[in-house]
């Protein structure tokens, strides 16, 4: 991996200048592949009016490089980021983005989806709504445990 | 023996304090141990993690599971399944 | 599906305009999958100085609409779009970006993976490099046949 | 029978046209018939498409096969795999 980096941060980013970083001075780059997570305004049934990231700090910066480096022990990845925001975040916002280029397609695709899902089970992110029913942590899912774990049976 | 131990979200919430120290000897010197240490020292914080259900750990910022050992001058933090991305 | 559009077009795009573009006024996504690929300076041993792509006019548009069709049909797709470049292109350019939305990541993942593996074999476009040896046409990559038949294997 | 014919990238380049008219009855009326057809009537096109090896057709700007039906005033395209994206 020729390039690499994390932020968490409260305040928004900009996803096609993100993608000129990682790609900048790398002409043997020729697959681009992005994820953008954003604030749905509906989950499980109860509209979300405005939510909060909490994380644990140190940790947090940590468990995503830590990510991205397996990532890059697993796949082709000529360089790759991502970033995470925290605080208050209302319908629309986006969360979170993942990227990471390869000279090919399938490299870049697997590890995107890769670092996302390790993402969702070992960084330390905790996503509490506010319903009209009140506020709420929301609950882990089992799907994102499975998604996490075809990779494992993949080594 | 000296522990902090860290606690988040819900977990933080519902146990009513963010952090604690632990500095008498807990055994076995695992996340389990101190688990197990917390819980009868606080009932709080077994009430809590009861509600919680599935608890996950994290020892010296590094996610952990029952049998990781916790060392003198650790960082222990205690939380609910994570939930970001 | 409530968005998509199909642009074939000699100029550049902005990766972050059209994110925009697929999201604005739809706060039931969640998750939002992009790819580009862009001209290697390098392609099978050989150094690329520019290439040229050349299409079939009225049936690109058409093989990428029926792209996104199908993507719809088979994913749960909120909005997705393809734009492809024509013409002259040099090394780092810009050459193809898919998008697909979704309320969460696997089918937002999914969509724009079957859309990139269906373009790579079934969209009119032919590759033309100029390389220090002459120019020479690109030669179809059996890895993309394997990649689009994943698909049919999951029908 | 009138169909329009259309070549694109190494094998319009190789049979050093972009498009012809065949206006005679070809058999069978299909893909591989008018293949066939412009083999026999142009040695440069058999040519063309043996050095190219793999080659692809549409009809009416559809991916077609060898059994695809060619009707009257269809559009027919050869060509060689494509190679965007």
């Amino acid at each position: 991996m020729k390039r690499s980096k994390v932020l968490v941060q409260e305040s928004d980013f900009d996803v096609g200048a993100e993608i000129q970083w990682l790609r900048r001075g790398l002409p043997e780059i020729g697959a681009v592949a992005t994820f953008v997570g954003t604030v749905r305004d509906i989950n499980e049934n109860s509209t979300v009016r405005a939510m909060t990231l909490e994380h644990y700090p140190g940790m947090t910066e940590k468990a995503l490089e830590n990510i991205l480096k397996v990532a890059d022990e697993r796949f082709e990845v000529t360089s790759a980021m991502i970033i995470h925001r925290v605080g208050p975040l209302y319908p629309e916002d986006q969360i979170v983005f993942a990227a990471a280029t390869s000279e090919h397609r399938q490299q870049a695709f697997l590890a995107c989806e890769f670092i996302m899902d390790y993402l969702k089970t070992e960084a330390p992110f905790w996503k509490k709504e506010d319903t009209p029913e009140g506020a709420r942590w929301v609950s882990a899912r089992d799907s994102d445990d499975s998604a996490k774990e075809r990779w494992e049976q993949a080594e | 023996m000296k522990v902090k131990v860290r606690f988040f979200a819900s977990l933080k919430e519902q146990f009513g304090q963010d952090s604690l120290e632990v500095s008498t000897v807990f055994e076995p010197a695992t996340v389990a141990g101190l688990r197990a240490h917390l819980c009868a020292e606080h009932p709080a914080f077994a009430k809590a993690i009861a509600e919680i259900g599935r608890l996950r750990a994290a020892v010296n910022q590094d996610m952990a599971d029952d049998d990781t050992p916790v060392a003198d001058h650790a960082e222990v933090a205690f939380f609910p399944p994570v939930t970001g991305g």
